[in-house]
């Protein structure tokens, strides 16, 4: 019985037969590589290479770069703007744009709330936001967690009263990241108090100007503003911006928390990450010798990097399986578990490669500023993410969380 | 990149199963193990009448063409039913060499009998100082008038009671750890001046220690080229790694399933076990190894036929999580059964010995890990 | 407030000052050393040292030879035949029997029914078992566990009916060690199915040649004959043989639970046995040298010794806070795990030690036999003893029960 | 062997935890980290007032005769409030090199107002290509004819704006990892050539790197004698290890109450965090980290007058200690807290900022086990 769960799940009816690539692949890959060659802006390449924070500004141009070749919205239906594409094709397309470390673009817009609208939406939402998600005219943010409703998604109280022709929304989101520069806002909201806690729940779209709606700094261990307390009062949302039926949205967040937990694994990167500390590990002077002679230390590069390897084939399965008719169900929680233990252990690595130069505190300002580095260059941005990186194994669904649905929903406990 | 398992392979998977199900039960492998030879000759048979035997051998070495994947498919499906019929030291091992090295002669005296199910021959190249290095040989094989003298020891031959015929690597020339000047020899069981000591393992299996002492063997017992050994030697215990991998996944797996079938049964404190949340999460823990192991498994199948490289860090990879995810599932396992998983009785430490075996055999985690560092 | 638990429980009012041993202990180590040189049967030692497993008559004899020197019951109140020692004394004495390698004695006689009955006991009890215990003539065993109840002990089913002046006792014991030796059994049974289940339990004194006690063995992984189970049918068990009250049972292994916890680690043995496989690693040859010479195995070896440490003197502090007034409670559950996690993992470093010759599989009739070992001869007991000390995270109250104690009582959770 | 506090030490700790309640709020501490020194010259000055900054030193230097377990009992207690005041880099570091090394006059000048809270005196010893290799120093003291010539750059100086004079070490014989040849001076901070570029740190605290370009200083700036620094260095460094190792213990303790604290206070799914199994054996498992950490800072204290040998296995062993269990008491007490773990507002970061920048500090984890193993 359990056999059958997991087989179901994980064994994908089959066994990997043959990772070369074929022919054709190899040419896409060319053309990948080639057009990054010839379109990544070289001033954005730059900062990206010295972990030069970008602005909304850099980010937005890569976006439409990318959009202008029919390459943003990997995962769309063909008709509305997908590539159509193969895994094998995606595969090599998120490796190439990581190994070339071009700029990790916003999910809100393209991976989640584009998803949402073309699945649940109606065609009036379709016609006005897809195109503006595609070409970045409109950044979103995601309006989920609150104050009291961290795990317990579910509990939430951001209360939408609808009066009239209006939703009249009271409460407040939090963890709301870029939420400082975000123009619309895709929030849960409780539409009906009585009930179930999870039936009451509905999905809004709303946008930022709104009068009432207010953004609030958190500022986090790092000492940077990626977050914050988003704020409503009595803000006024047409009842035309209600995803599906009232009711329907905590279906909604489950399509989409399985969907993030797929992205969330990040291996592209962090196999681009993990070859650039090698990379460094050559470059830190250790007595006569660098830090690659010191065996202890090389070791735990080399765990990590089997670790690396047996996650990227597992989201490799997990992906075969998708385009074998699934899509991503509670399995995928397994990625997200082991995506970030492998961004948090890496991070860890990274400091412990740059020994003291990690102590030194380096504000977004300060990595951005012209002056000279305290330590080596790379050594500036490592402790930084480290610390930022804490919040990994806590967002989407912390990882306890993601533990208590793989014995739930496949191991059946 | 394609996933899928071909038709054949899918078939090939589902007649083991069936056979584990049906002819495998416990208490047949209780028999089986307290027999002489240690397994059952008509399972054995079975396997070859049902073409396994053959799998990973050419057409024109009378075999099925296997891969690499087919071999996991047998080997992991084995892992199942804790299967202690001799496939790795006899097939893997000794199959594979003679596939490489042998004569016509030597193939259709030995390799085709192998295939049909008729000889069992096993492989004997542990020394008691060689740990996991395969240069490693003591033994020595000097050149008679008509063949060759053996004489020296060797250690943890598995399966050597049951074996018509064993092969013996020798050193021809060089120092104890080139690995040029080691050849590899046909040696009958019966041969005088071959001396077994026999033994059970902790996982079920035959084994012996092996003393050559002035043993004289023909010149046409020669396997290949004199001091050209080791590359065969080494491809076939890379062969033989992958199958106790595969092998291992398939006890992880079922040792999984045993744990959360126990979990769901038994209760303490007015609860089953599975319902405390602590437990649930240590579960989920060895469910992710188990993921962990598989996903490098099937990664290292592939690869068995890439440029060496490749191949030996897959293999590296590989074993390195196997004997990581071994020892966590092996003992996680145990300790959620409580006090019943120390019970000769229950089949759960049955697969943890095993899987406690394959933790060493051809090379610990430190061992894989080093490897991989240097590749 | 969990600041007030914690610094009750643990800090013990104070902080090690000096660790070294004053002149007198230095006397008394050297008393001890001698007394071992001249008193340890050589036949006896052979055995230990070659991990041999002893004979019944073999531990007998040992436990004889501490009694009639006054070394046998230490922790004993000293009226009644202990030694009075302080805890470095004991510190000392322990370290150096496990130095010496000299045999385990059965704990169930003079650690646990001992204090039990010189605690709790009728003076008719303490009369007759008192010098029996001392003296060896009575071997004890514990019958706590049933097949129904592990972690959960107080659950257990085994029924003692009181009918004249006789309980009538039927029901079953598990993981009962070395019953098939021992001439007396005390017992946990259930005088009182009504209430909570706590409190209809009762400790009972049972003679093992008693009418209806049957003694089955369980056989374990390793292959041995250690534990049984004890079947009860109607066995008559004169009421005198009650310690304390009806329904004080649970008091009484709530008391015995925490004595067995501080012993059980195990510290001065595992130290032993670590310099042992120190020595060992000097015996295996790999390439031109030996196992010495891999960093990465030495270094696993390192770690455990240093985790050694931590628990040893944890241990000493624990011991410090008993010896100024209090005795065992909750906080020695830390020392049941630590000292459970070194054993199971030393026995792990000893197998990947041997390598290949960990795999033949050596019954205890194997290691007694007069037949050369297969591989060297430290070789044969290392796979033997790990699958065999799978049980110690098991009994004694499983280690997960450890942790529910400990978040409970020292936490407050 | 003896387990108790002495009635002073009792004391000590008293007034320490009484002035960190009183007078070190987490909003006077954030005023503090804000001001230009990066600390309080007030709390400084009560410091000596109240004998802490004379502790470590003998009657004759103006001190108070405290040992290692004074030391303990001082870092462990500012550690639970996370002092930011200059304890370690002035009086473990400088105070202890100059006890040990300085003349009457030097220590008049020095040591007695650094003990009094008037002067701040720094280390600076670290050097860009020296990771934790104390023998490592580029640095150049050349002899001049009125005394000695400055050259070179060191790294991560503690304080050092808020310091009146710097020591410095520097090579005055020898290569570049020779012990021998190697020498300390004193250095005014505003002596020519001397640069700082100032910075804060992760951890709240204030350093600078020190650019010295022809820095000319007198004859008498010399503490000891030329070439011989090294092991009074050594010594300097093991006694502030010692320190930051208490220091990190008391952060540990405070960061476990306040995850205890936190879970019984939120509530998830209608329970208190608290209540989750899951959550309590973690906490259980961090409870024992600590426990182990403090066990061991027990041991060293008592054996940090033995003699090398085993005063250098014991530091090896704690600050290994540290290192493991500061990373995972401190990630797991993170995550224990959720999304309010990682914000600024939160006092449990700033904890886990400074035990994060303490498993570096004098060598990480691997380092001291790398030691421990040539002991």
């Amino acid at each position: 019985m359990y056999n059958d769960v997991v087989y179901f799940a994980l064994n994908y009816r089959g066994v990997l037969m043959n990772l070369s690539f074929s022919k054709e692949d190899q040419e896409f890959q060319q053309e990948v590589r080639t057009f990054i060659e010839n379109n990544y802006p070289s001033e954005i390449k730059e900062k990206q290479d010295q972990g030069i924070p970008l602005s909304k500004e850099d980010t937005i141009k890569w976006h439409k770069i990318l959009n202008d070749k029919g390459w943003l919205a990997v995962n769309w239906p063909e008709e509305l703007g997908g590539t159509g594409w193969t895994i094998t094709q995606k595969h090599i397309f998120q490796n190439e744009l990581a190994a070339a470390n071009t700029p990790t673009l916003m999910p809100f817009g393209v991976n989640m709330c584009g998803p949402v609208i073309y699945t649940f939406g109606s065609d009036e939402q379709k016609e006005f936001h897809l195109p503006k998600i595609l070409n970045g005219d409109i950044w979103w943010c995601q309006g989920y967690s609150e104050p009291g409703s961290g795990s317990d998604l579910a509990s939430l109280k951001t209360k939408a009263e609808k009066k009239g022709d209006v939703y009249v929304v009271n409460g407040a989101k939090t963890w709301t990241t870029l939420a400082q520069h975000a123009d619309w806002i895709f929030c849960l909201v409780r539409t009906d108090g009585s009930g179930k806690k999870q039936e009451g729940i509905s999905f809004l779209l709303i946008d930022m100007k709104t009068p009432g709606v207010e953004v609030k700094p958190i500022i986090t261990i790092d000492g940077t503003h990626e977050v914050n307390m988003v704020y409503f009062d009595n803000v006024e949302v047409p009842v035309s911006n209600l995803v599906g039926e009232e009711g329907f949205g905590w279906s909604i967040a489950k399509f989409l928390l399985a969907h993030e937990r797929t992205g969330i694994a990040g291996i592209p990167s962090l196999k681009r990450e993990l070859d650039r500390l090698r990379d460094i590990t050559t470059q830190i002077q250790v007595g006569e010798g660098s830090l690659k002679d010191d065996a202890m230390f090389m070791s735990k590069l080399d765990k990590l990097e089997i670790k690396l390897t047996a996650a990227e084939y597992t989201e490799l399965r997990t992906l075969a399986a998708m385009s074998a008719g699934g899509h991503p169900g509670p399995e995928s929680s397994i990625l997200k578990i082991l995506g970030t233990d492998l961004q948090q252990e890496l991070s860890d690595l990274f400091v412990e490669a740059v020994g003291y130069y990690a102590h030194p505190f380096m504000t977004e300002e300060d990595l951005a500023s012209n002056e000279s580095r305290i330590g080596p260059d790379f050594a500036a941005p490592v402790m930084p993410h480290y610390l930022n990186y804490r919040k990994v194994s806590i967002y989407g669904g912390s990882n306890e969380i993601q533990r208590n649905v793989i014995a739930k929903a496949v191991l059946g406990l | 990149m394609d996933f899928s398992l071909t038709e054949e392979q899918q078939l090939l998977q589902d007649s083991i199963n069936q056979f584990v199900e049906r002819e495998y039960t416990f208490d047949d492998r209780k028999k089986f193990l307290d027999s002489e030879k240690g397994f059952n000759e008509e399972n054995w048979k079975t396997f070859g009448s049902l073409g396994w035997l053959g799998m990973p051998f050419s057409e024109e070495d009378g075999g099925y063409n296997g891969g690499p994947v087919d071999v996991m498919v047998i080997m992991e499906n084995l892992g199942k039913g804790l299967i202690v019929e001799p496939y790795v030291p006899s097939i893997l091992l000794s199959g594979k060499i003679l596939a490489d090295l042998g004569s016509d002669e030597q193939k259709t005296n030995y390799l085709h009998p192998m295939i049909s199910g008729e000889k069992i021959i096993t492989f004997a190249y542990i020394e008691p100082q060689s740990r996991f290095n395969l240069s490693d040989c003591l033994t020595k094989a000097t050149a008679s008038d008509d063949g060759f003298i053996l004489d020296g020891y060797k250690a943890l031959v598995h399966n050597a009671s049951a074996s018509d015929t064993l092969i013996v690597s020798a050193r021809t020339s060089g120092n104890q750890c080139d690995e040029k000047g080691i050849s590899l020899f046909l040696v009958d069981a019966n041969t005088k001046g071959v001396s077994l000591r026999n033994y059970s393992t902790i996982d079920g299996g035959k084994a012996s220690e092996l003393t050559l002492e002035n043993v004289s063997i023909p010149k046409n017992s020669l396997l290949g080229a004199m001091d050209e050994g080791f590359s065969t030697i080494d491809n076939a215990i890379d062969l033989a790694t992958l199958g106790i991998c595969a092998e291992a996944v398939g006890i992880m797996g079922k040792m999984n399933e045993m744990t959360l079938e126990y979990t769901k049964t038994r209760e303490q404190f007015e609860q089953k076990l599975s319902q405390f949340q602590a437990l649930q999460h240590r579960m989920v823990d060895n469910f992710m190894h188990y993921e962990q192991s598989k996903s490098l498994l099937v990664m290292c199948a592939a690869k068995m036929n890439d440029n060496t490289e490749d191949k030996k860090k897959a293999l590296a990879s590989l074993k390195y999580q196997i004997g990581l995810s071994g020892k966590h599932i092996g003992e996680e396992s145990i300790q959620l059964h409580g006090g019943m998983g120390v019970t000769d009785e229950m089949h759960i430490g049955h697969y943890f010995k095993r899987l406690t075996t394959i933790r060493t055999l051809y090379g610990n985690s430190d061992y894989h890990l080093s490897n991989y560092a240097s590749l």
